[in-house]
Order: C-alpha cells, then structure tokens, then sequence
C-alpha cells in the first residue's frame, strides 16, 4: 500500500486520469477551442507519467534520470507550439466563416505588391 | 507529512481538471486551466524535476494562458462549435477513455522495479562535457539531436502560423495591443521588465549548473516582451523584418553549424571537441534563448493584421 | 524542523485549494479571475516553505517564476474585449 | 542561538499560515466582491511575507536570502497590478446595471 503512495507512483496514477479526461474533452466537448485545452490537458497527463517513471528511475547520485525530464521539457515547448498553430487556424477559421457575407480579411490597407 | 501534502495535490490537480472540462464558461475554463498549468509546476517540484517545473510555469503562465485567453476573446460568440455528443455517447465516450486511463494506470504500476533507467548512461555523458546540471547535458549533448529538431519544429509552427495572413498583408506585423491600455496595465510593463529579464539571464546563467536553461530563460523573455508589446509600449515587429528572421533562425544556424563542425574537428555529427564542450554548449544556448524568446512571443502574437511598413 | 515546515506548507495548498475552488464557482466573473493571484502568492509560498524543508535552493527559483507569471498573467484582465469602450463588439479587430 | 532561530521561523511561519487562512475566511465569507478582493491581495501577501521573513534566517547564502526577498516583491507588484485592473473592471460592471 505505502507503495502506492511514493511521488513516483502517485503522480503517475494522476497523470493515468488526466490522460482520460482530457481524452474526454476532445472527444465530447461542443466547443472547438476546449477541445485544444483538451489537447493540453492530455498533454500533461502523458508528461506526468514520463515524470513519475523517471523519478523512479533515480541512479548514478541523480535524484531522477534526467532523460525522461530532458524529453517532457522538449515535449512541453513542442505542445505548446502544436497549441498556438491550432489556435491561429480556428481564429482564421471562425474569421472565414463568419465575414462569408462581408470581406473575409481584416480591413486593413492593401499594399501594392 | 509529505505524503500527505502528495495526496492533497494529487486530488486537487484531478479536481482541477475536471472542473476545466466541466465548467460552461468558455473563459472560466482557460481562467482554471492557467491555474492548472501552475499547479503542476509544484507537482514537478515533488517529482524532483525542479527543470520541469520551471519549463511548466514558464509555459503555463506565460505562453498557453495568454494565447488561449486572446483567442477566447477573439472568438467570443462566434466560436466553431460542433453537435454536442448524446448522454448515451458521452458515457460511451466516457468508459472508453476510464479504460484507456486505467490501462496507463496499470502500467505506472507494472513497471519494473528497480525501474529501468538511463541515469548511468547519461551521467557518464555529462562528465565529458563540463556541465553541473545533467538534464542541459542531456538537452545538449546526450540527446542534442532532439533539442536541434524541435527548434526546427517551433519555427514550422510559426510559419504554419505566418502563413494564415491573408495574402495583402502578408510580412506584417500582428495586433496584440488593446483598444485601450489601462493604467496599471501600462505600469506593470514598465516595472515588471526588469525583473523578468534580469530573471531571465540568471536561468540562461544558472542553466549549465542548476535547474534552469534555455528554455525557461527564453520563455521569460518571451513573456516580458510581450508585456511590453501588449502595453504598446513598443510596436510588433514585421513578419518580414531581417532581425526578426535573424534571430529566430540564429540558435538554430549556430546549433547546426556547430554539429557539421563536429565532423571535421570531433567524433561526429553533433560531437564536441575534447575540451570545448562547455563553451560551444554556452555559446549554442545563449544563441538558442534568444531564438526561442522571439518565436514564442511570436507564436502567442499570431499571424499578421497590419501590412508591413515600407 | 522540514516536519513542520512540510505541515505549514501542506496547511497554505489547503487553504489556497478551498479558495481556488470558492473563486472559480463564483457567479462573478470578475472573481473567477482572481485564481491566478491566489495560486501565485499561495503556491510561492508553498513552494518556498517546501524547498527549505527539502533543502534544495532550486525550488526557490521556481517560486521566483511563479511569482512573476502570476504578475504576467494580469494581463489577462484587459484582453477581455469588454474591457475598452467598444463593447458586445468583438470583430472591431481591424 | 540556533534553537533561538528556529523559535522566530516557526512563529513568523506560522503566523503566515494563520494570515492565509484568515485570506480564505475572508473570501468566503465577506459579503460583496469588493471586500472579497480585499481579503485575498493583502491577507496573503501579508502572510507570504511573514513567510520569508521566517525563511531568512534558513536561508543558506546572501544570494538565497535575496531571491527570497525577490519573492515576495513580485508578489506584491502583482497583487498591487491585479488588484486595481480587478476592482476597475467591478466598479465598471456595477455602474452598468
């Protein structure tokens, strides 16, 4: 039982269930932009688990093997990029279908080019 | 005690989640996901990745947050939505994801124990670079080749991101100042600044020894620059600005010339010469912060609204 | 001395978790923004109290930048476009 | 004269702790936003600098000590910040209904 409850184990149980819910938030949920939190949340849930198998991977005098940290940090910034492209082309989106009517681009002054 | 204070964030980071899933306010939502992002930066802390925490919270707070809140505004009442799923579809939807959960689950439980570890392998890499702090060993020199890659990824979004501009205006400069700035708005962007990059290059600094790096300094960076730009203290740069370009493509150029270098003068691709690894290593980070402070501040600024200045 | 610290620290996440969940329930918008304030002071002050029960300067540096996004993200009060003049607008883009 | 040491850190920690508690009271028991608003910025921040004025002494290097301090200025600057952007945004959203 006392097992169970070591960081490394704990939080790797809690990353299990952020995983599934923000699995659920994709899948379910009506509004698109949730649906990127989702993304996110998902996100850390798998990173939460890549912590929790390196902190049990502790050796060689490191409290953590660091390859598993080095590669959330990695995946942490990548994430965030995958976020910010999926923003812009929802705004875009969201543009391009509600100015069907009206000029779609933002009124801004034409250069001649 | 401690594992008390474990139980008690684990429950009120589930609690969290669930509420940003649940909550109908489509801005009370992202509101509790920032303050999701923060709370797993002590998470982190407990699972002795103080470099992860740092990355979190930089990212957290100052990336994710401010893009998902500009576009909650920007969206507000004209956001995509699709046919909500039927009860019996959500509970459908729900078991299958409580067995995806519980199958990773069971995996956290599963593993091995002594779990298997690449700590030795990655320890004996960091004596032949001079560096203190072994996850940047493992950024820049065990595992290099996934650092130079996902440099190359962020600057593949933000061309994604560049290339949403409508064809007249595209080179131009994105909109992120209000209609208006408050007060205190334009007084925060005059105080915090200091701080952030003082902060900033002490993580950059602090980065080869201790919890800390490129990443976390960059996304400080980040961040203060777009205060300043929010504030409109300053204006956004063009897309098509040469130093804009310059020093987006600069961490990456130098990162990539230095791993060539390595042919002739070291091992191999991306190998460091006997002796020089500490100051090639700097040199590359100090080169990739930058790059990475003005792609993100540029990702969170989005595709241009304004024609490029001539 | 780190068990009573630990305790004092355990004490502020559960008094910060109780108002982080009363702020985001509440029918005013303005409150619900107050999270990120109250995570920022209570977390920092978490995180401080923990890192000298651990021993590990590290963990101060990570209250460092919590403290600072909590301040950066007060920017997120005046992205709502209710906020300047022009409201119930929210394409006045440009 | 450690043990004196000691003695201070925990009354000034606990007395930061007692101060968030107060905080949260306040919050969920104070009648308007306002005063709501009030509890939180200065009964917290009031705690978190008991708190490192109690962590000092603990502190193990001039640098340590200072990083605290910066702590807990950056808190202030934001609570300051957040608290007067907040309380315009309520005064303007009373004055519209």
């Amino acid at each position: 039982m006392t097992a169970v409850l070591q960081p490394g184990v704990l939080f790797g149980l809690c990353g299990a269930v952020l995983v599934g819910i923000g699995l659920f938030a994709i899948v379910t949920h009506p509004a698109l932009l949730r649906r990127i939190v989702g993304c996110n949340i998902l996100g850390a849930g798998i990173f939460l688990v890549f912590g929790a198998v390196a902190r049990r991977g502790a050796g060689a005098g490191l409290d953590a093997d660091p390859v598993p940290q080095a590669l959330v940090i990695t995946g942490i910034v990548v994430a965030f990029s995958a976020s910010a492209l999926a923003v812009a082309l929802l705004k875009r989106l969201s543009e391009l279908s509600v100015g069907e009517g009206r000029a779609a681009e933002p009124a801004a002054p034409r250069s001649e080019t | 005690m401690m594992v008390l204070l474990d139980l008690a964030l684990a429950a009120w980071l589930l609690a969290l989640a669930l509420h940003v899933v649940m909550e109908r306010n489509e801005r009370s939502a992202i509101i509790a996901f920032l303050a999701l992002g923060l709370l797993l930066g002590l998470v982190w802390v407990r699972l002795a990745a103080p470099d992860v925490a740092l990355t979190e919270i930089a990212i957290g707070g100052g990336g994710t947050g401010i893009l998902l809140l500009r576009a909650e505004a920007a969206l507000r009442g004209r956001g995509k939505h699709e046919e909500g799923a039927t009860r019996g579809g959500k509970l459908a939807v729900a078991a299958g994801c409580a067995v995806i959960s519980a199958g990773l689950g069971f995996a956290v439980l599963a593993l091995a124990s002594p779990a298997p570890t690449l700590a030795p392998a990655a320890s004996d890499a960091i004596a032949a670079t001079g560096l203190g702090n072994p996850v940047t060993a493992v950024l820049l020199a065990y595992r290099a080749l996934d650092t130079l890659l996902e440099k190359v990824v962020v600057l593949l979004a933000l061309v994604g991101i560049w290339s949403l501009a409508p064809d007249g205006i595209w080179g131009g400069a994105p909109e992120v100042a209000p209609a208006a700035v408050p007060g205190p708005l334009a007084w925060l962007a005059r105080i915090l600044p200091p701080f952030g990059v003082v902060i900033g290059v002490y993580m950059f600094w602090v980065g080869a020894d201790a919890p800390g790096g490129t990443f976390q300094a960059g996304t400080v960076l980040a961040a203060m620059w777009l205060l300043v730009i929010m504030a409109g203290l300053l204006p956004p740069p063009d897309a098509a600005s040469p130093a804009l370009r310059l020093v987006l493509v600069g961490g990456p150029a130098l990162f990539l010339a230095i791993a060539f270098l390595g042919f002739i003068v070291a091992d191999g691709f991306l190998a460091y010469p006997e002796g020089f690894a500490k100051p090639l290593i700097v040199a590359i980070e100090a080169a990739l912060t930058l790059s990475v402070a003005a792609a993100l501040a540029m990702l969170v600024a989005g595709p241009a609204r304004k024609a490029p200045a001539r | 001395m780190p068990e009573f610290l630990a305790a004092a620290a355990l004490v502020i996440l559960a008094v910060t978790a109780v108002a982080l969940f009363r702020v985001l329930r509440s029918r005013v918008a303005a409150e619900r923004m107050m999270a990120v304030q109250l995570l920022g002071t209570g977390g920092a002050g978490a995180l401080l109290l923990l890192g000298a029960a651990s021993g590990s300067p590290a963990t101060i540096d990570v209250a460092l930048l919590l403290a600072l996004f909590a301040a950066f993200a007060c920017v997120a009060f005046v992205l709502d476009p209710a906020e300047p003049a022009g409201e119930d607008s929210p394409e006045e883009q440009p | 004269m450690n043990g004196l040491v000691d003695i201070a850190t925990m009354v000034l920690v606990s007395m930061g702790a007692v101060l968030f508690l107060a905080g949260a009271l306040g919050l969920l028991r104070f009648p308007d936003t306002l005063s709501r608003l009030h509890a939180v910025s200065k009964a917290d921040n009031l705690g978190l600098g008991l708190i490192v004025m109690g962590l000092l002494p603990q502190a193990e290097s001039v640098s340590g000590g200072l990083k605290l301090i910066c702590v807990w200025l950056l808190a202030q600057i934001s609570a300051a910040t957040a608290s007067q952007l907040l309380a315009r945004k309520i005064h303007r959203d009373e004055g519209r209904s």
